[in-house]
C-alpha cells in the first residue's frame, strides 16, 4: 500500500533523482545535488547560530556584560578581512591562533596514540601473547606480527636501495600490505552494498509498502 | 609585520598546545580550559560562518558570470536561505516564533534534514555499490602478483564475515577473523608509523615557521 | 543462623595496612586511600571510609562494596587528613587503626608522559636536523622509487602510439600533502611530454590547484626550450563537485582514449568510477594516493600504484625540495628508531623479567 | 560475437539492474540469518553491561545519511542496550551533520520504551536517564573539554536548556563519571577520541564504524586502545544478537534484515571479478 504522506514522496523522488545518475548525468541530477548542498548548510547555519554563537558570544556578551568578550569577537571578526584587500594580511592573526593550538595539541598526542601505543602492541611481551587468547598459538600469531610490521616499515624506508636483506624484508612486507588491503576490500564492498540496500529498503518499504 | 606576528602567534599557542599534556598542574591547566572554551571555540565559530561565506561566494559568482550549470547555483541559494530561515527563526526543535507547520504538515529544520538531506546523502553513496559491481567487472584484474593476494585475501573475507561463510564451515568465519587481527594489522601498523612520521615532520615544521604556505593562503 | 550466632560473639576482622597518600602525577586535589581486605571479607556488606582534620573526630565520606581496597577522596590541597576504615556486615563495624597523616598537592610534571616527552624530543630532533641540513644544501640520498621508472615507461608509450595523456591531480586542495606531491610528479611528466611533443590534457577540481599546475606546466615547456608549444587548452578547471568530476573525466577517456592516465593526489569514492572507466579503454594507468581506503581498488584497477609515502618520496626524489628531502630522511631514522625499539624491547620483555611494556602505557 | 566476446562486454546498466535485483529479491522474501558473534563485538557489549550504576555511558553519535543505513542500526542496538540496564546515557555529536540522525535514534528507543512502560521508574525520562548534549564547535574542544567539565563545554544542551540544573548532568562532572564512550562514526573519528581523550584522561573508548574504515581501526583494536568494536552491517547484526540472547530485547533487527541481501550481493560482485578476469586472461593469451 503506498504511502500518501507528502514527504516520503519527496525522499522517493530526491532518491530517484539521484538514481538517475548511473543512467546519465542529468539535470534531475544536478538539481537534488545542488538542493542537498543548499539543504545542508542551511541546516549547519541553525546551530552555528543557536548552538554557538547566541549561548557562548551574545548572551555572555551583551546580556551578561563580561565585556573581555570583546577579545575573542574582535579576533573573530578578522577573519573577515580575508574579503577586504587593503588589511586582509590581519586573516593570519586568527589563523595563525588556531593553526597553532591545533597543531600543538596534535604532536604528543599523535606520538602516543600512533607510535608508542602501536610499538607496544606489537613488542613480543607475555601479555601480548596472552592478547590473542589463543594460548600457546599466541606466540606463533605475535612472532608473525612482529615480523610483519618490521617488513612493513623495512617497505617504506628510502634511504638505501632494496638490494639484499632489504629486498627480503621489502618483499614480505608487500605481502602483509596486500593482503591487508585485500581485507579492506571485502569490508568496503559489504559498506557500499549495505548503504544501497538502506535506500531499497525506503522505497520498498515507507514508500510503496511492498515490504514491512 | 604582517608575517612575523601571525607566526609568533602560532609559535605561543602552539606551545600552549602542547604543555598541558605534560603539566598537570591547575595554573596550566586552566589557562588551557580558558583557551579552549572561550578563546577558540569562538574561533572556530566565526570560521565556520567564513566557510559558508566563501560557499556562498562562488556560486554567486557563478552566477554573475554565467559560469558552467549557473542556473543550479540559484537553486543551491535558494535552498539555502529557506533552509537557513526555517533553521534560525523556526529553532532548532520548531519551537522559535516561526511558524513551523500548517495544519500537521511539518516543515520545522528536524523535518527537513530527515526527509531531505538524508535520502540525498544516502542515496549520493548508494551509488557507489553500483560503480562497485561495474568496477568488479571491468577493472579489477589479478594483473600483478599484489592484485592476486588482494582479491585472494577480499574473497575469504567477503565469504567469511557473512553467515553463508559459517554455513560452509566454522574455521572460515574465524580465519577472515584472523585476517582482520593480524596481517591487515601489521600491513596498517607499518602505514600508520610511516603516516605519524610524517605528520610529525609537518607539525614540527609548521609550529617552528619553517613550512609557511599557510601565511600565502591569502587570495 | 548459626553463622550470625558466631558473629554476634565473636565480631568480624577490621581492615589493616590502611594507607593514604598524594595522588600523583595530577591537578591536586586527590588522596589515594588503600587498606589490606579484612579477613572475613567474603561475608561483609562493604566498608565505610572516615576522614578527619585532626585524629579525632572523624566523619563519613565515602562506602565502597566488598573486595574494593582503595577509594579517590577529593580533598583540599595543603591540608593535613588522618583516615580509617570500617569492615561493615549489618550493624557490626570493625575500625581499623588510624593512618598516617596525608596531603594532597599539584604536580608540575606528569611522570607517566615522560616516555612520549623523550620520543617527542628525540623523533623531532632528528627530522629537524635533516631538514635544516637539506636547507644548507647538504646531499641526502633517497632510492629511486619503483614507481618513477613506470611514469617513465607509460609517457614513452604514449608518445610512441601519438596518444594524449590523461593527468589528474585528486580532489584535493593546494595546502594538502599529496596535491603538492602530485603537482611535482605533474612537472616531471610535462618535462617529457613536452621534449617528446606528446598531448597532455590536465582536468582540474579545485581551482587554486589549477592556478599552480598551469604555471607548473608551462615552466616545464620552458625548461625544455619550447615555451611556444605550450597549449593554453591542455590545462583546465571542469567543477568543484565529486561526482560531476568523475563523470566529466570519465567523458575525455572515452572521447580523447588518452593512452596513460595519471591519478595521483587525494581521492574519495570517486578514484573507483575514473579508474573503472580508465581501465576498460585499455589505457596504461597509474595512480598514487595516501589516500588509504581508496588503495586496494586503485591497485586492482591499475597498472602500477604508489602506496602512501612512496607518493611523498617520489615527488621528493624528483623536486629535491630541501623541506620534503630533510623530512623523509628524518622519517627514515624515525623508523630504524622504531624498529630497534622492536627488536631490543622485544629481547628484553623475553629475556629478563624488566617490564618493558611499562615504557608503551 | 562468440561467447567469449559477449561474456567480456556486459552492459554496465545490464550489471546495475543485476545487482538491484539480487538485492530486491531477499528484502521481498526475507529468510532470517543465523548471525556469529565475534570476539570484537561481544568485547564492546560486555564493556558496556558492566558498566556501574554511578558511572555513565556517552553515546557519540558521528554517522552522517551519507553512511545511516550502515551504522544507524549500531546506535539503535546500544541505545536499547544502555536504557534496558538503567545505564545513564549522554548523547553529543563533534559535527552538526549526525545530529538530526542522533535525535532520531533518541526519539525512537525512547518512544518504544515508555510506550512499553507503565510507571514512572522504569520510563525514560531527559536530565534523569539520559541527557542529549547536541553539539559544540572546535572537534578537539569538547573531546578535551569533557575530561575537565561536561557542564563547561555544553553549557545548553540540544533543546537549548541550561545543562548545569539537569540532574543527571549534576553527578556526571567529567570522564572521571563516565565509565565507557562508545564513538559510531563514519570515518576514523574514534581514533581522535583514543590519542586525546584516552591517553589525556583515561577514558575507555569502544567504536562502531562503518566497515569502509575497518582497515584503520584493528591496530588501535590490537593494542587495547579500543574496548571493542562494531564493524559494519554485520557488526551491528552481531549486537543485534547479543541483545536477543543475552537480554531477550527482540525488537526489528535492521541489520539483520540485510544479510541475505549481503550475501547475494557479495556473491555476484565475485562473480562478476571472476568472468571480468576469465575474459581478460583468455584475451590476453590470444594476443
Amino acid at each position: 500500500m503506498p504511502s500518501f504522506d507528502p514527504w516520503v514522496w519527496v525522499s522517493a523522488l530526491l532518491t530517484l533523482a539521484i538514481f538517475s545518475f548511473l543512467y546519465k548525468d542529468n539535470p534531475f541530477y544536478k538539481i537534488a545535488e545542488h538542493i542537498f548542498v543548499g539543504a545542508t548548510n542551511g541546516y549547519a547555519v541553525t546551530f552555528y547560530w543557536h548552538n554557538v554563537l547566541v549561548p557562548r558570544l551574545f548572551n555572555p556578551l551583551f546580556q551578561g556584560h563580561q565585556l573581555w568578550y570583546i577579545i575573542p569577537l574582535t579576533i573573530g571578526i578578522l577573519y573577515f578581512t580575508r574579503f577586504i584587500p587593503k588589511i586582509s594580511w590581519l586573516v593570519r592573526i586568527p589563523i595563525g591562533i588556531t593553526i597553532g593550538y591545533f597543531t600543538g595539541i596534535a604532536i604528543p598526542a599523535g606520538i602516543e596514540a600512533s607510535i608508542i601505543k602501536q610499538v607496544g602492541g606489537t613488542l613480543l611481551t607475555s601479555e601480548n601473547f596472552a592478547r590473542w587468547n589463543a594460548g600457546p598459538l599466541g606466540i606463533v600469531w605475535s612472532i608473525i606480527l612482529f615480523i610483519g610490521v618490521l617488513c612493513v616499515v623495512s617497505y617504506f624506508y628510502f634511504s638505501k636501495e632494496h638490494k639484499g636483506v632489504l629486498k627480503v624484508t621489502s618483499g614480505i612486507g608487500i605481502i602483509f600490505i596486500m593482503i591487508g588491503f585485500g581485507a579492506a576490500f571485502g569490508y568496503t564492498v559489504m559498506a557500499r552494498v549495505s548503504l544501497l540496500i538502506g535506500r531499497l529498503q525506503f522505497l520498498l518499504g515507507p514508500w510503496l509498502g511492498i515490504i514491512r | 609585520m604582517k608575517r612575523t606576528l601571525p607566526l609568533i602567534l602560532l609559535m605561543i599557542f602552539g606551545g600552549f598546545g602542547i604543555l598541558p599534556f605534560f603539566i598537570p598542574h591547575p595554573k596550566i591547566q586552566n589557562i588551557d580550559s580558558f583557551l579552549r572554551n572561550d578563546l577558540l571555540l569562538i574561533l572556530y565559530a566565526f570560521a565556520l560562518v567564513l566557510g559558508l561565506g566563501s560557499l556562498l561566494h562562488v556560486h554567486v559568482n557563478k552566477i554573475k558570470h554565467r559560469g558552467q550549470n549557473w542556473q543550479y547555483s540559484w537553486i543551491l541559494i535558494v535552498t539555502f536561505i529557506v533552509c537557513s530561515i526555517i533553521g534560525l527563526f523556526g529553532g532548532v526543535s520548531g519551537t522559535g516564533p516561526l511558524p513551523t507547520r500548517i495544519g500537521n504538515f511539518p516543515f520545522d529544520i528536524q523535518t527537513i534534514y530527515l526527509r531531505v538531506e538524508v535520502p540525498l546523502g544516502s542515496t549520493m553513496f548508494a551509488l557507489l555499490a553500483f560503480f562497485m559491481a561495474s568496477a568488479a567487472y571491468r577493472a579489477f584484474r589479478a594483473r600483478s602478483t599484489e592484485a592476486t593476494l588482494l582479491l585472494t585475501a577480499a574473497f575469504f573475507v567477503m565469504i567469511g564475515i557473512l553467515p553463508l561463510g559459517d554455513k560452509i564451515s566454522h574455521h572460515l568465519p574465524s580465519f577472515a577473523q584472523w585476517i582482520m587481527d593480524l596481517p591487515l594489522v601489521a600491513g596498517q601498523r607499518g602505514i600508520i608509523f610511516g603516516i605519524a612520521l610524517g605528520a610529525l615532520a609537518t607539525e614540527l615544521k609548521i609550529i617552528l615557521g619553517i613550512e609557511r604556505s599557510w601565511l600565502g593562503g591569502v587570495e | 543462623m548459626l553463622l550470625n550466632f558466631l558473629l554476634l560473639t565473636v565480631g568480624i576482622a577490621p581492615p589493616t595496612g590502611v594507607r593514604a597518600y598524594d595522588a600523583p602525577d595530577d591537578g591536586g586535589g586527590v588522596i589515594i586511600m588503600e587498606w589490606q581486605l579484612s579477613s572475613d571479607d567474603a561475608i561483609l556488606d562493604g566498608y565505610e571510609i572516615y576522614r578527619s582534620g585532626n585524629a579525632q573526630d572523624f566523619e563519613k565520606v565515602g562506602y565502597v562494596g566488598k573486595g574494593t581496597n582503595s577509594i579517590e577522596d577529593e580533598t583540599e590541597d595543603g591540608k593535613k587528613y588522618y583516615y580509617k576504615v570500617t569492615a561493615l556486615k549489618d550493624t557490626l563495624r570493625a575500625y581499623s587503626e588510624i593512618s598516617l597523616p596525608a596531603m594532597s598537592s599539584a604536580q608540575w610534571i606528569n611522570r607517566t608522559k615522560l616516555n612520549v616527552l623523550l620520543a617527542m624530543l628525540i623523533l623531532g630532533s632528528i627530522i629537524l636536523y635533516f631538514v635544516f641540513g637539506a636547507r644548507k644544501g647538504k646531499q641526502l640520498f633517497i632510492r629511486k622509487i619503483a614507481g618513477l621508472q613506470a611514469i617513465d615507461d607509460a609517457v614513452g608509450r604514449a608518445t610512441e602510439m601519438g596518444k594524449p595523456i590523461l593527468y589528474t591531480t585528486g580532489l584535493e586542495s593546494i595546502s594538502v600533502i599529496s596535491t603538492i606531491a602530485s603537482l611535482n610528479i605533474l612537472g616531471e611528466v610535462a618535462k617529457k611530454v613536452a621534449s617528446y611533443n606528446a598531448k597532455l590534457i590536465n582536468p582540474h577540481f579545485d581551482p587554486i590547484v589549477y592556478t599552480v599546475a598551469r604555471e607548473i606546466v608551462k615552466e616545464a615547456y620552458n625548461t625544455v626550450g619550447r615555451p611556444d608549444a605550450f597549449d593554453e587548452g591542455s590545462v583546465y578547471f571542469i567543477t568543484d563537485t565529486q561526482f560531476a568530476y568523475a563523470a566529466a573525466v570519465d567523458g575525455i577517456m572515452v572521447r580523447e582514449k588518452p593512452a596513460t592516465n595519471f591519478l595521483i593526489g587525494y581521492f574519495y569514492a570517486e578514484s573507483l568510477i575514473i579508474a573503472e572507466t580508465g581501465a576498460s579503454t585499455g589505457a596504461i594507468q597509474i595512480s598514487g594516493t595516501d589516500a588509504i581506503p581508496q588503495l586496494p581498488f586503485l591497485v586492482t584497477a591499475c597498472d602500477y600504484t604508489l602506496i602512501g609515502e612512496e607518493l611523498y618520496a617520489a615527488s621528493a626524489y624528483i623536486s629535491r625540495e630541501p623541506l620534503l628531502l630533510g623530512a623523509i630522511k628524518g622519517e627514515d631514522i624515525g623508523k630504524l628508531i622504531i624498529g630497534s625499539l622492536l627488536i631490543i624491547g622485544s629481547i628484553l620483555g623475553l629475556i629478563t623479567k624488566f617490564p618493558v611494556l611499562n615504557f608503551f602505557k | 560475437m562468440n561467447f567469449i566476446d559477449r561474456l567480456t562486454t556486459i552492459n554496465r546498466k545490464i550489471i546495475y539492474l543485476v545487482l538491484a535485483i539480487v538485492i530486491v529479491i531477499p528484502l521481498i522474501f526475507p529468510s532470517p540469518q543465523k548471525v556469529r558473534v565475534m570476539a570484537p563485538v561481544e568485547k564492546l557489549f560486555n564493556a558496556v553491561d558492566t558498566i556501574h550504576e554511578d558511572k555513565a555511558l556517552i553515546i557519540n553519535f558521528e554517522y552522517d545519511p551519507q553512511s545511516q543505513p550502515e551504522v544507524e542500526p549500531m546506535g539503535l542496538a546500544v541505545l536499547r542496550h544502555a536504557f534496558k540496564r538503567r545505564i545513564k546515557v549522554l548523547v553529543m555529536s563533534l559535527y552538526v551533520q549526525p545530529l538530526g540522525l542522533a535525535k532520531s535514534a533518541l526519539d525512537q528507543v525512547v518512544g518504544e520504551i515508555n510506550a512499553e512502560s507503565k510507571s514512572n521508574p522504569d520510563s525514560i525520562i531527559y536530565g534523569r536517564d539520559f541527557v542529549f548534549l547536541g553539539w559544540q564547535p572546535g572537534f578537539y574542544i569538547p573531546i578535551l573539554g569533557m575530561g575537565e567539565s561536561i557542564t563547561n563545554v555544553y553549557k545548553t544542551d540540544y533543546y537549548g536548556n541550561k545543562t548545569d540544573t539537569l540532574t543527571l548532568m549534576k553527578q556526571t562532572k567529567n570522564y572521571n563519571n563516565v565509565e565507557l564512550l562508545v564513538s559510531l562514526a563514519v570515518s576514523d573519528i574514534p581514533i581522535y577520541w583514543v590519542a586525546y581523550a584516552q591517553n589525556r584522561f583515561g577514558l575507555q573508548v569502544g567504536a562502531g564504524v562503518t566497515a569502509v574504515s575497518a582497515g584503520d581501526f584493528y591496530p588501535y583494536y590490537q593494542s587495547g586502545q579500543f574496548t571493542g568494536l562494531m564493524v559494519g552491517m554485520k557488526g551491528g547484526a552481531e549486537y543485534e544478537e547479543l541483545l536477543a540472547t543475552r537480554l531477550n530485547i527482540h525488537k526489528r533487527r535492521k541489520a539483520g534484515e540485510t544479510l541475505s541481501s549481503i550475501t547475494f550481493a557479495h556473491l555476484t560482485i565475485i562473480l562478476l571479478i571472476v568472468i571480468g578476469n576469465v575474459g581478460f586472461f583468455i584475451k590476453r593469451r590470444k594476443r
